[in-house]
């Protein structure tokens, strides 16, 4: 048996989940800024296992100080708490019901929210340039920006969790 | 409360120190125990890769006997060393005592194998207990010894090969790799988990030799890496490690003398942990585990280490991959790898023949009859020097196990450098009789020297076979004898 | 702020649709343009690269007449040809002009060149203007009538070769890039950006021959790419696009017949393009914009394209790399290129010096006098066919500039089966005689046939130079004359 539960706070029933799910939903539908940036941030996001990885390399990250969803949701509000609902309770469900493959991978609309906001905050530098979109996506020369993914998995994760 | 450090598990096991019993480990490691149990999965191919053990010198029958891309000289290339009795495909690590125990390397036609117990080294766990008992008078026992001092599944490749049953940190149940790491100033318990990840394949998957008896306890095995990893510092290495007193090879580690060019070898085994550490992905940190044991999550969700080694490709999503190539297609991933494996295995072919090509040249040499070279000794000494170094060059690909995707500049480097040796060792040859010899190599290699197709212990005891290729006349008929091994059973 | 699209930018100039001068940019794009006059540098070096325009083949002088990574054997394997008199190092694109002007390639000792304009090519926008004005007419004119119609620096490879001047739009100024797209069905304006932002690259850095009359406008350019980019495939393409009569090269395109082995040879040029496409950065989608026209800042923050087309190992912080392996240091980068390109540039050395032997051996076979084998004529022939194909392959990688980076794996095989092809041709000749040239083979090569390191239009005009290599006496001492074109001045 694992001896300590450092990293494991899935006890089997996920009640708290249920609970976080609960007051997100109610932050949604209040629509009102605490709620709202608790839910953006890493701890709320790290609160599952499976975003650990995600989490851990974005501490590391020279985006370490943004909020997750400063990436991961609109930034203009009217499609930002549609899209945290469905996100939201998608995570949510499969998470608890699911078998979740590995490795996770973007969805496509993350793919686009995510690069809607790179263009948002790095628009000033990057206006004057010919051909920021060549590759399709901003990640596609930043690669490092998707959580550091060309890192050996030790730096990125562990097992059992 | 944020994401604290990366925390690999801690477990404190209900298990002795000293279990050594694959079946110990299940009930407390299901998820790990389930993975390890896929092992048993011994159909699947990949182009170049699989799990079938077919024998790797047959690309004439379909699998399970050969494969298309098998070599077909290898038999040849070995004549005289057990290799050339019996080479499988590897497969998966449950296997490794069950094929050992049929393999036809190790004698079974006699009470004695003719190797020694140094073979059993990487088969298992079982080694901790032999070697704690014997010490260094362990590894020159002969290797039928322990024929049925072991279970076939329960001590076959396993968990305490690369854990601690207490707490399942990782350790080093090797030898051989322990001594390499003393020898470096390094301890295994201090170095960083992702160098861990690598070093626990790295205790077998290596290549290694068995100490002459005046450097060390006799049969003791060691890994050649003093001067370095890439196939010239290790072929420098076994020039001044052994026994050797052929003139022309003083000093040198040999593994067999080849009977037809009377050239003293070497034998290489899998460098996969030598060819992985300065290629593409070695050099990144990019660890065997990485690819072969990436993390997979089981029914309840729990993500854990796969513990089913073997190749990548076989999963059609290539997700061990895609951990970190996200932004590549599964296709696109296989055709790279098809890239430098095409490449590497069409250079291997020739690099094969090329160091056939030399056997024969250093053969008629030493048969010529005609005028020869006022320096003909000297000169067909040299050749068998460029026999030896071109085909343990050639070997280092070939007995590497990732067809050069594990470094592709290095194997394909390697290859031409092989083939050069082994070119060098024709023309000196050539030289030696005045090129009296020339024309009789100026013709196809396989009409000069068809591949040998079938060879084994007990075809060797047989006349009619023993005529069946030209080269067999340089080894003897084995006296007829009855099998007395049959896996474990005497007979 | 919410900013959906970052349409890139669109201009519009005040520039004429067929404005060509590069100085005529300068106001509209100060940036740009600035960064263009780096393309000025011509000091800085790498490991086997950089930007001094020291003589390729001269590895015993220092800087900037030679260089220690020069291959020594260049003029032997082009002799006949006018690759042996001057082959230096690229340098910048503002240089393209100067250099042309003064390169002994083109026959300055006469009104005439010698060769066709088509040389111009891929010196600058010009060649806009000059097929525009004379159609297909205008490639067999002879290079040097155009020498004094174009300024050096206004007129060097400039905007006009990649924009329309109009609105900066990327374009192909190259008709026999044109040529081939069209064959492909493609429209360069429908393609991807990613596409076109290589593309341009290849309008130049590209294998490339001139038409045989028979086959369309004589001496127009064309890429020998309809079988693919390998350099298998450029060789069987060019086995039946030319004139040649020579018995075994009946059909085949040739660009000059060897003196010394008489074999109808071909001249690979900077393949830079063909290697790309298929390596690692190639299939990945990485194009030589990314690498060599990284985005920069400039003083007042903005980024624009980098317009100095030079090594990115210039840099030492290697930025135009770090932008997609920002977790790698400089360092580490270096030292995995090095990896690659030691390996490359050895195996270079090796293929080189086989190919050498080749001629040699060819000769030695042509001028036996002893008794010769009864297929002597086809094995001669055949040999020759294999020095044709061995040495093409060589130049595959001898020519492309960056030593095995754009390419590892295709690199490494393709010098492995040039040193194949190119010892089958030895092998070929000894056996035509019989063997009886093999004892002169025999040696080091260094001592059979010595690198030629002086050679120029001027040395062979002078008998006594012309006595300094056996190899000379294949090729005639041209008369003495006096030099006619001073760059572009008529003396
Ligand atoms: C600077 C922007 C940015 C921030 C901040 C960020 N991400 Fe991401 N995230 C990305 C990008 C880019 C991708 C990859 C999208 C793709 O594959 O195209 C990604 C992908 C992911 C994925 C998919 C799996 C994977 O690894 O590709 C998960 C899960 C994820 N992010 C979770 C998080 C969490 C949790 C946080 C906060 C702790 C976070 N992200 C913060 C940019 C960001
Ligand atoms: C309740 C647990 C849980 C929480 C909390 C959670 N996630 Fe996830 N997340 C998951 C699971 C499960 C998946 C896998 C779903 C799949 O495979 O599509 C996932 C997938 C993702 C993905 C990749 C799939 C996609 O939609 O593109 C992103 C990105 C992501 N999460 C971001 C976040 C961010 C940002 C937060 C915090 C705002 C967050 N997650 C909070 C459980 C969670
Ligand atoms: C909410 C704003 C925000 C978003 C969204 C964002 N960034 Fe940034 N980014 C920043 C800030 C702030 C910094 C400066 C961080 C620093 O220098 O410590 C930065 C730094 C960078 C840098 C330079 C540092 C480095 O890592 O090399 C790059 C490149 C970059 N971002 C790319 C991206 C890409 C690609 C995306 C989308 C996948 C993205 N950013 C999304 C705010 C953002
Ligand atoms: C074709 C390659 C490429 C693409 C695509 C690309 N970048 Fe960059 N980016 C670069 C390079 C090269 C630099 C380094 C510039 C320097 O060092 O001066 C850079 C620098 C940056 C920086 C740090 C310096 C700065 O200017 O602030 C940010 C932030 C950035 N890019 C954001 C983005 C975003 C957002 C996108 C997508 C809209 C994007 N990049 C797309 C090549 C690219
Ligand atoms: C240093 C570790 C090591 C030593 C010592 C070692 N092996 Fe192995 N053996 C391996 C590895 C790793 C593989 C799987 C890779 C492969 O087959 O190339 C393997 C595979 C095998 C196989 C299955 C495939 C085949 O070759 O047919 C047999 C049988 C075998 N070994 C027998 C032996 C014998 C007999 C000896 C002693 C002469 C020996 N081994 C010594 C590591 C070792
Ligand atoms: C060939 C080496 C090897 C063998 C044999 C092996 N393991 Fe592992 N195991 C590893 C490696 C490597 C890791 C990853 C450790 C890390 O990343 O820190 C690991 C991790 C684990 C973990 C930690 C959780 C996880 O999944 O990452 C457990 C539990 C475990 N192994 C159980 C077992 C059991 C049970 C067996 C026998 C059935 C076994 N192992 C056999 C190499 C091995
Ligand atoms: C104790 C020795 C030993 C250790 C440790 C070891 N291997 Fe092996 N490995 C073997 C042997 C022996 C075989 C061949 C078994 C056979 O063919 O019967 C093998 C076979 C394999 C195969 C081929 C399986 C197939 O399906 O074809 C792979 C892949 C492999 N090992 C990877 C690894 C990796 C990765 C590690 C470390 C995480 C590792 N091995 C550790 C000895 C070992
Ligand atoms: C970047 C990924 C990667 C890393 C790292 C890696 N391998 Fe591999 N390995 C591969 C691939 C891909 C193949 C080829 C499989 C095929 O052809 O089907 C392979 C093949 C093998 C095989 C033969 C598998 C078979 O089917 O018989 C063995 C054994 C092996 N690797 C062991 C190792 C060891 C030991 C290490 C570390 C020293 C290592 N690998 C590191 C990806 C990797
Ligand atoms: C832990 C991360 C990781 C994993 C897992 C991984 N790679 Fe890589 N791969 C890298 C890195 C790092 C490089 C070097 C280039 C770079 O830094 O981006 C690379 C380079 C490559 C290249 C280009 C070099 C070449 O040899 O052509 C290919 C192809 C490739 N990987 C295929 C694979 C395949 C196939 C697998 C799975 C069997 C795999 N990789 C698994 C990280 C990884
Ligand atoms: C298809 C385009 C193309 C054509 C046609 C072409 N070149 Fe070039 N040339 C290049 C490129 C690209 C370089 C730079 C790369 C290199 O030097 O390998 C170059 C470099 C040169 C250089 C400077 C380096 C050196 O080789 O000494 C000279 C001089 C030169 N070319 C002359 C000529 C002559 C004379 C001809 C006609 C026989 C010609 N070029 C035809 C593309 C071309
Ligand atoms: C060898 C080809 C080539 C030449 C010559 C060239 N350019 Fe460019 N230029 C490019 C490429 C490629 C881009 C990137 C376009 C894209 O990504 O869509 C570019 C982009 C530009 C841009 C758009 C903004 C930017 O910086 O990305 C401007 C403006 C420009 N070039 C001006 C010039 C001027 C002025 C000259 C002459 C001094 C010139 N170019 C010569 C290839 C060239
Ligand atoms: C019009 C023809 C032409 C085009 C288009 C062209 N090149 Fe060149 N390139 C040349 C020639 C000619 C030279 C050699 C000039 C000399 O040595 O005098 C050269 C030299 C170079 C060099 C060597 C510079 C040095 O410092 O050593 C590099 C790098 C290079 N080109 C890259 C590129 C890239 C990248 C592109 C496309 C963005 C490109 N070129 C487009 C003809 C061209
Ligand atoms: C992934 C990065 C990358 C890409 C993509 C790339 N190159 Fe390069 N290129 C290099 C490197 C690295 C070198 C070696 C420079 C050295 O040795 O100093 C090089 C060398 C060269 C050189 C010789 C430079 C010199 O100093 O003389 C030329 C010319 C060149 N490349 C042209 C191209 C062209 C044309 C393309 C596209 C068809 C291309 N490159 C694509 C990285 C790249
Ligand atoms: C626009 C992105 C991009 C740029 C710019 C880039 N690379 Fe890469 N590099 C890649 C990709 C993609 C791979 C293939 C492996 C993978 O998928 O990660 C790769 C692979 C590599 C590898 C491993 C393969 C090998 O040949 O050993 C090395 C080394 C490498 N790059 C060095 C460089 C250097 C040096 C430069 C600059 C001269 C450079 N790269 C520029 C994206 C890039
Ligand atoms: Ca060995
Ligand atoms: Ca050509």
């Amino acid at each position: 048996m694992r001896a300590s539960p450092k990293n494991s706070k899935n006890g089997p029933p996920r009640l708290w989940l249920w609970i976080l799910g609960l007051v997100m939903g109610s932050v949604i539908t209040v629509g009102a800024g605490i709620g709202m940036q608790i839910s953006d941030r890493r701890p709320f996001c790290a609160g599952c296992h499976i975003m650990n990885e995600a989490a851990v390399t974005h501490k590391i990250s020279a985006h370490a100080e943004l909020a997750c969803n400063e990436c991961h949701a609109p930034h203009n509000l009217a499609e930002k708490l549609p899209f945290k609902a469905v996100a939201g309770t998608k995570d949510l469900y499969l998470n608890t019901f699911e078998k979740i493959e590995m490795p996770l991978k973007a969805g496509e609309s993350t793919r686009q929210v995510v690069n809607t906001n790179c263009k948002a905050c790095h628009h000033v530098t990057n206006t004057t340039v010919a051909a920021m979109d060549v590759k399709g996506l901003c990640t596609g020369c930043h690669r490092n920006v998707q959580h550091m993914r060309m890192k050996p998995v030790s730096t990125r994760s562990v097992g059992d969790v | 409360s944020d994401v604290g450090e990366l925390n690999p598990p801690v477990y404190k096991t209900k298990l002795p120190a000293d279990e050594i019993r694959n079946s110990a480990f299940k009930n407390e490691f299901p998820l790990q125990y389930g993975y390890y149990e896929r092992n048993n999965e011994t159909q699947v191919m990949t182009e170049y890769n699989g799990s079938v053990n077919y024998n790797k010198h047959n690309n004439a029958d379909p699998l399970p006997e050969g494969y298309k891309h098998a070599q077909p000289y290898l038999k040849n290339l070995w004549l005289g060393y057990p290799f050339s009795y019996e080479y499988r495909s590897a497969r998966g690590h449950t296997y490794a005592v069950e094929d050992f125990l049929k393999i036809d390397r190790i004698n079974r036609y006699d009470e004695k194998g003719g190797l020694p117990g140094t073979c059993w080294n990487c088969k298992g766990p079982k080694m901790l207990e032999w070697v704690k008992g014997k010490g260094d008078d362990f590894w020159a026992v002969d290797v039928n010894a322990m024929r049925d001092k072991l279970d076939v599944k329960d001590h076959t490749i396993g968990c305490a090969n690369c854990h601690e049953p207490e707490t399942m940190e990782l350790r080093l149940y090797s030898v051989p790799l322990q001594d390499y790491l003393k020898s470096q100033g390094k301890d295994f318990k201090q170095l960083a988990r992702n160098e861990k990840r690598a070093l626990v394949c790295g205790q077998c998957h290596v290549e290694y030799y068995f100490l002459d008896k005046s450097f060390g306890p006799a049969k003791k095995p060691k890994f050649p890496w003093d001067n370095g990893f890439d196939p010239e510092d290790m072929f420098t290495y076994y020039q001044d490690q052994g026994e050797c007193r052929v003139k022309g090879f003083e000093g040198n580690f040999v593994d067999w003398t080849h009977p037809v060019s009377k050239t003293p070898m070497l034998k290489a085994q899998h460098p996969e942990y030598e060819t992985w550490i300065n290629g593409t992905h070695g050099a990144a940190g990019v660890v065997c585990a990485d690819c072969h044991m990436a993390y997979v999550r089981t029914d309840d969700k729990k993500k854990i280490s796969s513990h089913w080694w073997t190749s990548p490709l076989k999963d059609p999503e290539l997700r061990a991959c895609r951990q970190c190539h996200s932004d590549k297609t599964p296709e696109f991933l296989k055709t790279r790898v098809l890239f430098t494996q095409k490449k590497t295995f069409d250079q291997l072919l020739i690099a094969q023949e090329i160091s056939v090509k030399a056997h024969e040249a250093v053969r008629l040499a030493l048969e010529y009859t005609g005028e020869k070279a006022l320096d003909y000794e000297n000169l067909v000494i040299a050749a068998q020097q460029m026999i030896r170094k071109g085909q343990f060059f050639w070997d280092m690909i070939s007995a590497e196990n990732s067809v050069g995707f594990h470094n592709p500049a290095k194997a394909l480097d390697t290859l031409a450098s092989s083939q050069q040796f082994s070119q060098k060792a024709v023309d000196l040859a050539c030289e030696a009789t005045k090129f009296g010899i020339s024309k009789d190599l100026a013709k196809d290699i396989k009409q000069i020297v068809p591949p040998i197709l079938k060879h084994s212990r007990k075809l060797q005891q047989d006349p009619e076979h023993m005529k069946t290729h030209e080269w067999f006349k340089y080894i003897p008929v084995l006296p007829a004898a009855n099998q007395v091994w049959d896996g474990q059973k005497k007979l």
